[in-house]
Parts: C-alpha cells; structure tokens; sequence
C-alpha cells in the first residue's frame, strides 16, 4: 500500500484551551484534527474549570512544515502560562496527499 | 441564633456536603460521574429558572426595579472591593488580585439555592423574582474584575509573554451564552411565558424532586471542595481570613442593601448569601482564559474550599439572622 | 385553531425544545452530555412502552387488529411515497432518494409522545394500544425504503465501488434487536404482565417525571436540531418544501385512515402525527450502514431540522384539528 | 408458595431484570451508559442508607446488638463454607477458592433492595435497622477469604512470580473507603440524624422513585448477567451447582440465626437473601489486585450470572417461605 | 528488555462502523485491538448516528504484512464512503510474538 | 523549533490497575502522564470491576533508561498476571528537558 510519511503533532493541555487550541490548528493550516478527553498530571499541577484536572488531548496530522509552526506558537504563546506538552512523531499515512 | 445553625447543620444538604467531605479526606474512590455532574447542574439551573419564571408571572415590575438596581450596585461594588483589598492588605499581584476578585464579585448559584431553601424552612420565603436578581449578578463582576487585571497586568509589565489579548466581545459573549446564564433566563423565560397552569405538569419533576437532587450535588460539592483542603496551606493565613470575613462584609452591605429598597426578610437575607458568595463555574475558566498569569490554586481554593463551606454552614444564617433583626425595626 | 396553537407555543416542551435552539443559535456550550443523553431517552421509551403494556392488558384484540393494519399500511406507503416524490419532482438520485425515504418512512418517537401529550391536553387522550402502532411502524418502511436503494444503485451502477453489500439479514436484526425497540417492545410485554397492580409502585417514577424528562429532552433536541440549520442551504429550497409537504400529506392520510378504522380523535391525531414524522434514531445509522452513497446531510437536515420542529410546532395541533374535524362528522 | 413465586416473576423489577437478558441475548445494543450506571447506584445506596437512618432513629440499641452479631458471625461463616466446599468437592486451587470466596462470603446491595421489597409487598417488612446489616456483612467476608488465599498460596508455591503482595492495610482500606461503604454508611449517618422531619423534603425524589429507578438498574443488570452466560460453559457444571445450593444453605443458616436472634419475619427472610447473595461490585477488583492468580471468569460468572438470578427469581421467595414457616412456630 | 518492532495501526471512523472495522481487524489476522471515542472534524464533515460528530479511534499492534493488507482493504473498501484516516507508526513492543 | 527525541511508553491495561500502574510510573522517575479508558480486547480475554471490559491507556514521556526499567518492571511483575500490552516509541517533544 502506498503511504506518505507525515508529521503527528499531540498536544495535551488544559481543557480550557480546547476550542482556542483547534482554532489555532486550523489556521496554522491543518487539514483536521481528533480529540478527545483525558486526565494526566505534570509538573504545574494545575486545573482550572468546574471538571478539575481535566486535560483535552488533540491530534493532527500534518505536513512537516505546518507541525513545526505550530509548535513554535505554542512553545511562545501557551507554554509560559498554561499545563501543556507538545510532541512530534513520523505517520504513515494512506492517501497522504489529503493531509497537506 | 444558636438553634438556627444547629438546624442547618442538621438538614440533609448540609450533611451530604460533608460527607462528600469526609468521603474524600479517608481517600474513597466516590465521585459522581462528570457527566452526572454536568447533568444534574443543568437540572438545577433550569428548575431555579422554571420556578422564578412562574412567580415572575405575578409580580408587578415595579416591584422589580429597585431590587435589580441594588443587585448591579453589588456586582460593581464586590469585586472593587474584593481587588482592593487583596492588593492593599494581602500584597497579591495585579493579575491574582483580579482573578480572586472575578470569582467574588460573581455569584454561587448552589449558595443561592441553599439560601432560598433555608428561608422557605424558616418560613420566610424570598421574593419570586430572586432568580432574576441571579442572572443580573452573575456576570458583572467578572467583567469589571478581568478588565482591571488586564489593564493592570499590561501596566505592570507581567504579561511580557503573555499571548496576545482575547477580544473583550468575546469574553463576553462566553459568559452571557454560558451554560448557566442561557439554563437560567431561558428558564425564567420559559416559566413566565407557561405561567402556573403550564407548569403544573412539570412541577413534579422540577419542583418535587429539587431538594433531593440538590442533595446528590451537594455530596459531590463536598468531594471537590475537599481535594482543594490540601491547597489551604500553600494559599497561606491571608486568603483563608479573606475568605471568610469578606463574604461577611459583602453580605452584610448586601442584606442592608436589600432591607433597604423594601425587600422581605427571606429576600435581604438570600440577597446578602448571593453577595457573600463566590463563583465556582462561570470564574474559573473565564479568568484562565483571560488572565492566564493568575495562580488558579489561589482562586479555586478561596472559592470553593473556604467561602463555599463558611456561607453554607454558618454564613447563610448569619446573613439571615441579621436580616431578620434589621426587619424587626433594627 | 389558533389558539390551540398559541397553547402549543406557551407549553413547556416546545418552549424547551425553542431554548434549545436560541442556545446553539447564540453558540453557548449548553448541551447534555451524551451519555445522559442516552440515558433520558431509555427512560422515555421504557416508559412509554409501559404505560401502553398497561392499557393494553386493558384492551380487547378486537379492538386493535384494524388499527394495526391500518399502521403496517402506512408502513408501506410512506417510504413509497416519499421516494417517488424525491425522485420525480426532486431528481434525488436513487441512494439519496432511498436514504431519505427510509426516514421519512419510518418514526420519531419523540414526535409520538408530544402528539400524545398534545391529545391528553386537550382532553382526547388517544387509545391505550397507541405505542403497539409505535413498535409496527419503526421498521419497515426502513427495509423497503433500503430494499429500494440497493436494487436501483446497483441497477445505476452507482455501487461500482460500493463495500460489499451486508446481508439483509444483519439489517433486520439491527432495527428489531435496536435500543428503541427492546425499550418499547420489552416495555409493553412487561406492563401487560404487570398490569395496574405491579405499575403502581413504579409510577411515580414512570409517570409522574414523564414530562418533565421529556422537557429536558427536547431542551437537547433543540440543540440538536439547531446544529444542522446551517446546512439548510446545503439541502436546497426543494428538500425544505418536501420536509413540510410530505409530512401534511402523510399525516393527513393517516388521520382519515385511522377515523376510517374507527379510532377516536386523539388515536387519529397521534396516528397521523407518527406516520407525519421521520425518524432520527433508527434510520440514520441503518442508512449509513447500507446506503453509504447516501449523502446524510440530506437526510438528517431534513428530519431533525424541518420536520420534527414542524411537527412540534405546528403538524400536531393541525393533525389534531383535521381529525376533530373528521371526527366531529366532517 | 407458588403463587408468591407467580407474584415475584410478575413484578416489574424481575421482568425488567429478564428484558435485560433477552436484550443481550438477542444481541441487541441496549445498555446503560457506564456513568449512568454508577449514578443510580450512587442513589440507590444512598437511598437505602438515608432510609435505614431514618428508621434507626426509633430504633432501641438493645435491639440491634443480637441481629448486629448474628450478622458478622455469618460474615465468617460463609466465606469458610464456601472455600472449604469448593476445595474440598470442587477441587479448585487455592486461589481460585478463596477468590470465589471472598465473593459468597460478602454480600450483593441490589438483592438485599429486592428481598427488602419483596418483604415488604408480603406486608412483612424487615427491621429498620437491616441497612446497619448490610453495612456489617460487606467487608468481613472478603478480608477472611482474601487472607485464606494469600496464606494458601503462598504455602502452594503458587505465587512464585506473583507482584509484591498488597499490604493488608491497603486493602482493608480499599473496602471501607469503597463507595458503597460510605454511601452507605454516610447515608445511615445523615438519616439518624435528620430524623423524619429533615428526611420529609427530600422523601419524594429518596423514596418516590426508589422501585423506579432500580427497576432501570435491573434491566442494565440484566444485560451484564446475560453478558456472563456465555462462560457458564467455561465454569463447569460443579460451579453451577454451587451457584444455587450453596446460597440455599447459606440462607436457610441466616434464617435460622435470625429467628433465633428474635428478627420478625421479614428481617429474618431479608437476612437470609443477604447470607445467600455475592458480591459482584466491592469483591471483583479487590480479589483482582490481591489474588491475580484466581480466573475472575470463575467468580464473575458464578456470582453474577447464577447466583443473582437465582436469587433474584426464586431464592427470596423461598428464604421467606422459610421465614414465615419458622415463624408460625416451625 | 528485549523487544520487537510491529506496526501499529491506527484508524480514525465513524462511530456507526465500530462493530465492523473490529470484525475486519479480526478476520485480517489481528490479534487484539483498542478502541474508545473521540470527536473530530476533517475532509468530509460527515457525521450520522444519534450522536453527531462521534468518531472512534482504533488501534492495533500487528505485523507488517497485516497492517498492510488492512489499510489496503480499507482505502478500497471504506475511504470511498465514509468519513475516516488510517495510518500506521513503528513501535517497540515487549513480547512481540504474542501479536503476530 | 528545537525537540528533544524522548520514549512514549504507552500501556493498556485492565482499569483495575490504574493506580498502581501510576504509582510504578512516578517511583521510576517519570515526571508526568496522561491516562483514559477504553476498551479491547487481546489474548486474555479477562476483565474484572463493576464495568466489565474496561482498560486504561496510560502514556508517560520518559527518558530511553525509565521507559525501558519500567518494561523490566512490567514484563516481571504484571504480564503473568494480567490483561496488559506495553510498548514504546520515539517522540520528538518540545522543552524536553521537562521530561528527564
Ligand atoms: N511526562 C509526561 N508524560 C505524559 N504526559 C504528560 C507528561 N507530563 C505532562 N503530561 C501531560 O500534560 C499535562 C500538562 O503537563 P504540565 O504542563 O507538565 O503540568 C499533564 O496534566 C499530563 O496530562
Ligand atoms: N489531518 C487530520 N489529523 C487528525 N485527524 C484527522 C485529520 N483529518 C481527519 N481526521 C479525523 O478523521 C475523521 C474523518 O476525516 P475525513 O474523512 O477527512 O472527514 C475526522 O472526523 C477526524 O477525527
Ligand atoms: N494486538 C493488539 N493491538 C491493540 N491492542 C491490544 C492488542 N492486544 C491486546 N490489546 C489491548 O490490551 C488489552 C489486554 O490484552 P491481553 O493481555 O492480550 O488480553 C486488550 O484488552 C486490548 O485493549
Ligand atoms: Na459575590
Ligand atoms: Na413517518
Ligand atoms: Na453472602
């Protein structure tokens, strides 16, 4: 089967940010996105909201390029002030060309 | 006064939130779901709206009017008050300073309720339009709060790399088309226009079973405000004092407020609980998203594991009590 | 008739249903969650399946046969109709024409229950038997209306890449094996077994809550429904025109055939209010499944965005009214 | 005795019970959501505890002791009965035995509910104080079976690579601090001291819907019984027969002891229901975590796939049969 | 720790077709899957089912040779119509040779 | 932007074990994790608790050394005994230093 390797981009942060984070996303210029609810703890221990300790976790795929911008945006804007990670890794993804 | 708190203390809400309390502090895996929560407090909100609806049916606007003017003075009085005395007397920063206001100078709706229902038990029931005074206190102070914060913190040079500024119409918007605020005007709304005969069918559901749902929500209350107890010692003496005697303060200005426009006793005194208390749900996530620089440990903990506590044991009498000594001609 | 529809306007569920609809219209984060959601609606199908099981340990077979086949052949006509129309006059291609059909030949159950509310309100409560009508009615017109689609797509060569098509038979099972019917099915089996005596315990709790339920319920329809309103201009001025018309014709139809086989008004009314509704809940998922060249814009903006709003604001009072008329002697 | 047995299946709580069987049966899709689950039980124990308290608050002390030590005296009983004959005629390993154990040895709430209800529609109603009982029975029975297993194990060299055993301490905290505990426990506090004024406005939503709600709870209970059917296979013909007579004798013991303790009728039936049930939501995971090596499919099944239906559908009227019979004067 | 590398095989669909992407998992040679809900948004906007807007998310560790044959099945069979990604990453499993 | 390539250790395991299993994460020096349920099924087939069927799937972003003592420790002490997978793969994670 044919394949193009792209970039999966996960991001877990406070659930809060939830709409402003796929928003982001989108003007960064992915194509779309997955999410869903999780609990974890860090190192900032904070919760916010009236479900506490409640983190989103959201996925996309994307071209190399797109996933490095966003992490750069998010590394300035959200990490200073919000619980959050960011981490990168290599997909294989069927009908690549959608994606990008 | 005495017998009033014992009563309280008694009645099974009160006893739920402690045991919600208790289940916590000896680590039992008793939660209600998220979902079930979620559920419930849309119950809640809609039956308080239904029921204030219906009676606003009968009441004369005039009779509104200055009861509504004194709940806005409240809403930009308490987070003023709230913010100045956090920065003068508790050396808190701008930015936290602000985000503990937000949450005082909004409101509790399960404080509210609490405060309803210990009127109606003492036989001195609030007005009806006491849910429209609700709605009226909810957002005000939140606003006020998140704009000193922002014009503060951007002056203080704190928000450096803070992200760029959200848009005031949306902050706004957020809390006016909150969950909440849509379930309690939609309710007022809905019960105005159904009026008695039209409530008649639902009455069973939304009136019949509030108390006992109340009190499920209350023993889940209970096991939140307790996961925050472990903050106490990191929020420090300060907050915990402020905590407690500013309600106090907010409730007593509020109860003579009430006394003073012509409200009953149940009224001042549920008027004086809706002042005293502190937002646990609309606050929080507006104040992350806006001022992001501001500890949530500070707020979350002041809101919900001292004020909530203090009004729902002791601070709704006190409040009562002293509504009923000033309408017994002071 | 315009001050039965004024009532319609002013009672709680359809102003809940309106609430809903204003919340996503404003874009508040007002909306149960799924799961309670889910719940709601088990409760509501257990207890209508109930409260007919014990009417109809009260009624004679003699009484129900006629009315029976009555609804299977409406079962029949509705998705034939519907799919004639959509292809003839709408030039749906086969799939599209078939998925919708499928919906529209089948029944909201939520439609049925404030249909029956409605004719209680007015002091003609329909017939005992009405949630057995319910149960025959949710199937077939989804097999025919499937049955159609597949035999025609193929036929156009549509298919050509088409998944494998499923067996008929794993079709049948998920309709009659699905949540709604085992509800409804399991529900009438149980109260016919208990009767009046065994239902009187669990009444309070089946009966008395009903409404109120069912207001939260639509609260959530209405967010729903209002979600799907920006793809009214996706699905065209012509499906917006059959998600009217088509429901008039069927509802009307079913009334003079339910006045035909000899049922009161109300049984009339809410016979022409379940074959005037499309289905929400069985349909989509069992067209997805088989039909996947079915766009489920059209069909789900169709039946939860037109018509089931037109028939809870309008569709029922007017079914009701055209039935009382026929009933009145014509 | 057969009429009672007719009354019985023909109750709405037994029939919703078996429509959850037949739904899984006919693989249909029906279930409760998971956290909808969670909330009823979260009601229902707390309903029962509130209950209890409620009715222990007349109570006399003096009552209570010779019933309170009847019941821990089961709570060593059954669980040694149980591993001895399932080791001795069932030659199931250490672990295996003891696992099971530990769940005859403990005690399921929703069979305690039903026997409660069955009594009481005889016109014989348990004590007031039975929820006290049930408190008493949970725990001791588990932590007995448990230690068994542990020391049995060991000696067995079974454990070879088995993790770190668990420190009893953490274990025996898991059981009191476990949800139902407190729930009932916390219930049982807040009923007593409320007493019946305090419980009066809360009544309608604790008591009203009780047999409604648990009539829901059965169906789901339904479900995740015919869920287990599938392993009965698996379990072997011996676990099947134990399933059945070893609640048989456990509740003829528990009736006797009751009666001679001076419990009327009901109390000693409802007693007996209790000795003769398993537990399927406080044993499961404590066995789990401390005896990995016992197959949870042998406990699982066995407690709720044969024991509770069992129960459900013939045991309690036959514990009662007994009950009434000794209490005629034998 | 000695482990081995397998494909691990991720599946993003509607929720309606749950039951039958497990039963292809299964029937292809796999050996165990994982599943829960998530939300997203991409391509298609396509949604049906009493809960708009469900998707699921499945995963399974397989072998090479399986995984493939999979996304093959699935870009023949299912991308056509329904709203769905699927991709395939590396990953270091212990006691490999449970899953193949 | 700068990443650091770190392990994802991801571990599905019966619910019961959830507290435990983050427990052996945070004795083996993680600093942080995400968990949530799902559901599967694998070579055991076996389930426990009051929701029969229900896993956890619980990540933590750990240095190579931790990820690879915490498979020791799991492939020892909980796979003889339990419905478990774990496996690992590499990440590139912003500020990764956070996570050592
Ligand atoms: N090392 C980690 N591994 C996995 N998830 C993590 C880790 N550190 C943090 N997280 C997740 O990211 C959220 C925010 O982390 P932090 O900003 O470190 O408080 C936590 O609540 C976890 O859900
Ligand atoms: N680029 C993407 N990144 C992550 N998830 C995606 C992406 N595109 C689509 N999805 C997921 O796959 C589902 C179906 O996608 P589609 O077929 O493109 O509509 C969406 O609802 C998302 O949950
Ligand atoms: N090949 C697999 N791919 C994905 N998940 C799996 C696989 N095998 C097992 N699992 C997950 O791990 C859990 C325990 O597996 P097992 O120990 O094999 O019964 C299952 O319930 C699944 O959630
Ligand atoms: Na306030
Ligand atoms: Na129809
Ligand atoms: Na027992």
């Amino acid at each position: 089967m044919h394949t193009t390797v792209l970039s999966l981009l996960t991001i877990i942060a406070e659930a809060v940010l939830k709409e402003r984070l796929i928003a982001e996303l989108m003007q960064a210029g992915a194509t779309g996105y997955t999410v869903w609810d999780v609990e974890g703890d860090g190192s900032r221990r904070l919760r916010s909201g009236d479900a506490p300790g409640e983190n989103i976790r959201l996925e996309t795929i994307t071209s190399f390029e797109v996933a490095d911008k966003l992490l750069e945006k998010l590394a300035h804007n959200y990490f200073p002030h919000y619980a959050m990670i960011a981490y990168t890794s290599d997909v294989h993804v069927v009908r690549g060309d959608k994606y990008v | 006064m005495f017998n009033t708190l014992q009563q309280n203390f008694c009645s099974p809400l009160t006893l739920a939130f402690g045991l919600g309390i208790v289940a916590k502090l000896i680590r039992s895996d008793l939660a209600l779901p998220r979902d079930a929560y979620s559920t419930l407090s849309i119950y809640l909100l809609l039956a308080l709206g239904l029921k204030g609806g219906v009676e606003l049916s009968h009441a004369a606007l005039s009779e509104v009017w200055a009861p509504a003017l004194a709940t806005l003075a409240l809403g930009v009085i308490t987070p003023l008050t709230s913010y100045a005395v956090l920065r003068k007397f508790g050396r808190f920063d701008a930015a936290d300073a602000a985000g503990i206001a937000a949450h005082y100078g909004s409101v509790s709706a399960v404080t509210f309720i609490a405060a309803q229902q210990f009127a109606l038990s003492q036989g001195m029931p609030a007005e009806g339009y006491m849910s429209t005074l609700l709605t009226l206190l909810e957002s005000p102070g939140i606003h006020i709060a998140l704009l000193i914060g922002a014009l503060q913190s951007s002056r203080d040079r704190l928000a450096v790399d803070a992200p760029a500024p959200r848009p005031t119409a949306e902050v706004v918007h957020e809390i006016l088309a909150s969950r909440s605020m849509v379930l309690l005007v939609g309710g007022l709304v809905i019960g105005y226009l159904t009026g008695p005969t039209g409530y008649e069918p639902v009455k069973p559901f939304f009136e019949g079973l509030f108390k006992g749902v109340l009190t499920i929500f209350l023993l889940e209350m209970g096991v939140m405000a307790a996961a925050r107890l472990g903050d106490l010692r990191a929020v420090g003496v300060f907050l915990i004092g402020f905590g407690i005697l500013m309600p106090i303060f907010h409730g007593a200005l509020a109860v003579m407020l009430g006394h003073a426009v012509g409200m009953s006793v149940g009224g001042s005194a549920v008027l004086g609980a809706m002042a005293a208390s502190a937002s646990y749900i609309a606050a929080p996530p507006a104040v992350r998203m806006t001022l992001p620089q501001a500890n949530p440990t500070y707020y979350l903990t002041a809101s919900l594991a001292i004020t909530f506590p203090f009004n729902l044991l002791a601070g709704i009498p006190l409040y009562f009590a002293f509504a009923r000594w000033l309408g017994s001609g002071g």
